[in-house]
């Protein structure tokens, strides 16, 4: 393991897990942007450089900026004093350790993860634009699809109706 | 079609921006300090306290009758009033301000203090750079530095002091004729003398 | 002798980076150019300011700053040293860390996009593959950072700046990037470098700028007016009205965090203007291919175009007053966001046309008909007419 | 050099975050975005097996990322506006309180 990769995974780790921690809901936006941040470094890290810029500015830009925005919108005061973890937050804990355990024994075990790095290999954006309009052009299509609909369908759900029901 | 009015604005905006460069009576502003606007005569800005003749503490009009102090809304003016009498410029035995301080922070220029006054003892100045760096001593002027001779009053308000003189003057010349007028009749009295028909001095000589 | 001078800064770099040990070249390499983006561009900020308040004076017959020495050159140094000594006030409600973090955050993100800018000919901090997509996702983060101003500042202007500033920046961030998405399919490429490299050529004199296209010169100008509602420029200043919410999401901020949100602000200013030059008029490439003229080093072009198109920033907002939310919104949803979607069919178009007079015409009205006629409707519509005022008389 | 193991350990630590968050936390947007960090999780997976794996020239692992970072945005967007209407309907995002299904 490099410096650079456990530099990331602390930044990673610590930030998703004081977005889940943490007392007040926009602090867990601004921790998990850290995260989301640290996950794109890792993509960069890994030669996908594409890929990265797309989580900033997916995740960073827009999802965080949303989720903000959502908790702004429906943050009322009463909701400052009422705790945050649900009843029965232990046993999402157990629940949560028990499927890191699982994995981490499965991953540790595997033969298969005890790989070196293989040579650097090239994913140019070039190389990218070609596989997206030849090889997975119909995924490309229903992507489009899916975000239309999506873009659709979260206006026609948020958009409040009580100017129709008079 | 769309921009056709900012272009024109455009166009606008760059003629004043090359006129300024060329033709100097675009450009109105003066250069404060150095330049000025002459003063316009309406100017008001703070109270001051005038004086007749040469010492300042012999000569201010102001006699301690605190109306000022009084009325001030802001209530910005303080007035101590002096145990003793002293002879004013007219050589009559009167009270005087011993301490007279006005917060020009606080004060809002209403000019009430100039209208109630008596004896036009408080007028309105026109300076009005008197910035300080001493937040609290710098802008709480104390009597000497509110004396202001009448002569300075006319030099800033003149159609304004040359009422007030005239005012003065007449009143002053009524009490010396009333004097007079009495000092006569009481030796006519005696002398059993004719009508005494005082006559008006002149007026613009007041002292 | 030509190459030399053109080369310069690189050679300079190269000698300097030659003097460390070996271990730490590329750390020193990328120090010392990061050094001179911070050091060139906050000068430029500096000079900036005092050009801005020059320009719009002059503009309203006003003699602008003259009394810091000559002309009032010294005004930055004067501003610089005022602000570092004013008294920081963090109100006491507010979210000190968050607040802390902001302006630091924000100037950040706008230094961050000057990594894949080509200054001049070799003057690229790192060539991206992906360069135009890094630009635009450092720039989002600008929208993190502002929401945090004004979230964490506890005060209602505050909050209403930061929402403004967020909802304009969202909006015209799509036609930003789509108004420089035809640059990319006419380059075939996301790097920077080669989308220079391509329109430094020439026929004849003339250069192979995207601008001189019809596309491009749309593309051009819609990206100019996205950019300009992206860095919170008049007419677009809603965010900071003053006249409404005092300083919109700075409202809280004084002394040196105050000064750190002007500097981000002209930074991120300075980059969309430089990706602008990037993508549309031809970097560092000298307009004509005049000998006399390729003869001035690159990096003098490049600073040459940044500083006319500051120019054309400042020229604007002492023309233009400011736009009301719903003009904004109406604006860029309904003529700028169209325009660039046809802009990218006029560029398909452009591509797959012989080139000849007919290709002109053809992607000419393709620009020029759309724009009359969305104009037209939108005054019809009377979404960009004089307000009325109802209740005053 | 950094193995194929540190990274999926580091995406199973992530998954874990985010399924410890979806289940222990009370509002509905912080729910949501524990699945935002599981999916990020996953995409992390697809980078690493991508980078490691034997045919790295033909792409699957990028482009299955990239889908999914597409329609994680989707389902942000989508799942925000749903909270955001039942936030209108019973005036709470607490997912304790929302415990009925009838209008």
């Amino acid at each position: 393991m490099t410096v650079s990769f456990l530099i990331l995974a602390v930044l990673t780790v610590a930030g998703t897990a004081a977005a889940m921690g943490l007392r007040n809901a926009v602090h867990c936006v601004l921790a998990l942007t850290m995260g989301f941040a640290g996950v794109a470094a890792l993509y960069l890290q890994l030669g996908a450089q594409f890929v990265g810029l797309a989580q900033i500015m997916v995740y960073v830009g827009a999802v965080a900026i949303l989720a903000v925005f959502a908790i702004m919108m429906t943050h009322s005061p009463e909701s400052a004093n009422s705790p945050v973890f649900s009843s029965q937050w232990s046993w999402g804990c157990i629940v949560a350790a028990a499927v890191f355990a699982v994995l981490a024994r499965a991953i540790c075990s595997s033969a298969a993860s005890a790989h070196v790095q293989p040579p650097q290999p090239d994913a140019t954006v070039q190389q990218i634009g070609d596989a997206l309009m030849h090889r997975y052009v119909l995924p490309l299509e229903i992507m489009g699809l899916l975000l239309t609909a999506a873009l659709i369908g979260a206006v026609v759900i948020a958009m409040d109706r009580r100017e129709e029901m008079k | 079609m769309i921009g056709e009015g900012i272009l024109k604005g455009m166009a606008e905006t760059a003629r004043n921006f090359f006129g300024s460069y060329v033709s100097k009576d675009r450009l109105v502003t003066l250069q404060y300090p150095e330049q000025r606007d002459p003063q316009i005569e309406a100017a008001r800005s703070f109270p001051f306290l005038v004086c007749d003749g040469g010492d300042w503490q012999q000569a201010m009009r102001c006699v301690a009758c605190q109306i000022c102090e009084k009325e001030c809304p802001p209530k910005c003016i303080f007035i101590e009033k002096s145990k003793d009498k002293k002879p004013d410029a007219n050589g009559k035995l009167q009270f005087y301000p011993a301490v007279f301080n006005i917060d020009i922070s606080v004060c809002m220029s209403c000019q009430i203090c100039a209208e109630v006054c008596p004896f036009d003892a408080i007028k309105m100045d026109v300076d009005h750079d008197l910035s300080s760096d001493d937040r609290f001593g710098g802008l709480l002027l104390n009597k000497q530095r509110l004396a202001k001779s009448n002569e300075y009053y006319n030099s800033i308000h003149p159609t304004e002091a040359a009422a007030v003189d005239a005012r003065l003057a007449g009143e002053r010349a009524r009490q010396e004729a009333k004097a007079k007028a009495a000092a006569e009749a009481k030796s006519a009295a005696e002398a059993k003398l004719a009508a005494a028909t005082p006559v008006q001095p002149a007026i613009g000589e007041p002292r | 002798m030509t190459q030399a001078i053109d080369q310069i800064f690189v050679l300079t770099k190269h000698w300097l980076v030659g003097l460390v040990p070996v271990g730490a070249q590329p750390l020193c390499s990328a120090i010392l150019s990061v050094a001179a983006i911070i050091i060139v561009f906050a000068t430029l900020f500096a000079i900036t300011t005092w050009l801005e308040r020059k320009g719009l004076g002059r503009m309203q017959n006003r003699y602008g700053p003259n009394r810091v020495g000559p002309f009032g050159l010294l005004q930055p140094i004067a501003d610089g040293v005022k602000s570092l000594t004013k008294e920081d006030i963090v109100p006491i409600t507010a979210d000190h860390a968050v607040h802390f973090l902001a302006p630091v955050l924000l100037v950040a993100a706008s230094l961050m996009g000057y990594a894949v800018l080509p200054i001049g000919r070799n003057m690229v901090l790192v060539n991206l593959n992906a360069g135009v997509l890094y630009f635009f996702a450092v720039g989002s983060l600008m929208e993190l950072a502002v929401f945090m101003a004004g979230w964490s500042s506890r005060s209602k202007y505050s909050l209403l700046g930061a929402m403004r500033a967020i909802a304009q920046m969202i909006s015209y961030e799509v036609p930003l990037v789509l108004a420089s998405i035809v640059v990319i399919m006419q380059a075939g490429s996301l790097s920077t470098v080669s989308i220079v490299n391509m329109q430094a050529t020439y026929s004849g004199i003339w250069p192979h700028w995207f601008v001189f296209t019809p596309w491009g010169f749309a593309g051009f100008v819609l990206f100019m007016v996205a950019a300009t509602a992206e860095s919170n420029r008049s007419p677009f200043d809603l965010p900071e009205g003053e006249s409404e919410i005092i300083a919109g999401y700075y409202t809280e901020y004084s002394g040196f965090k105050f000064a750190l949100f002007f500097l981000g602000e002209y930074i991120g200013m300075f980059a969309t203007s430089g990706m602008a030059i990037t993508l549309f008029l031809g970097g560092w490439s000298a307009p004509f291919s005049f000998s006399f003229l390729t003869w001035i080093p690159s990096y003098f072009w490049f600073f040459a175009k940044l500083l006319a198109l500051i120019m054309v920033f400042i020229w604007i907002r002492g023309t233009l007053p400011r736009l009301r939310m719903d003009q904004l919104m109406n604006l860029a949803w309904e003529f700028i966001l169209p325009m660039t979607l046809l802009n990218l069919l006029t560029a398909g178009i452009w591509h797959f046309m012989p080139a000849g007079s007919l290709r002109w015409l053809v992607c000419g009205s393709m620009v020029v008909v759309p724009c009359i006629l969305l104009s037209s409707r939108m005054k019809h519509k009377k979404k960009l007419q004089v307000r009325i005022y109802h209740y005053s008389e | 050099m950094n193995s194929l193991q540190s990274y999926l350990l580091l995406s199973s630590l992530l998954f874990s975050i985010g399924l410890a968050g979806v289940l222990i936390r009370r509002n509905a947007i912080l729910v949501l975005i524990g699945i935002e960090l599981m999916l990020n999780a996953a995409n992390i997976n697809f980078i690493a097996f991508w980078r490691f794996g034997p045919a790295p020239s033909a792409l699957t692992g990028v482009m299955f990322a990239l889908f999914s970072i597409s329609v994680a945005a989707a389902e942000a967007a989508v799942g925000l506006g749903i909270i955001l209407a039942a936030y209108r309907h019973s005036r709470t995002t607490d997912l304790d309180q929302m415990n009925s299904l009838k209008g």
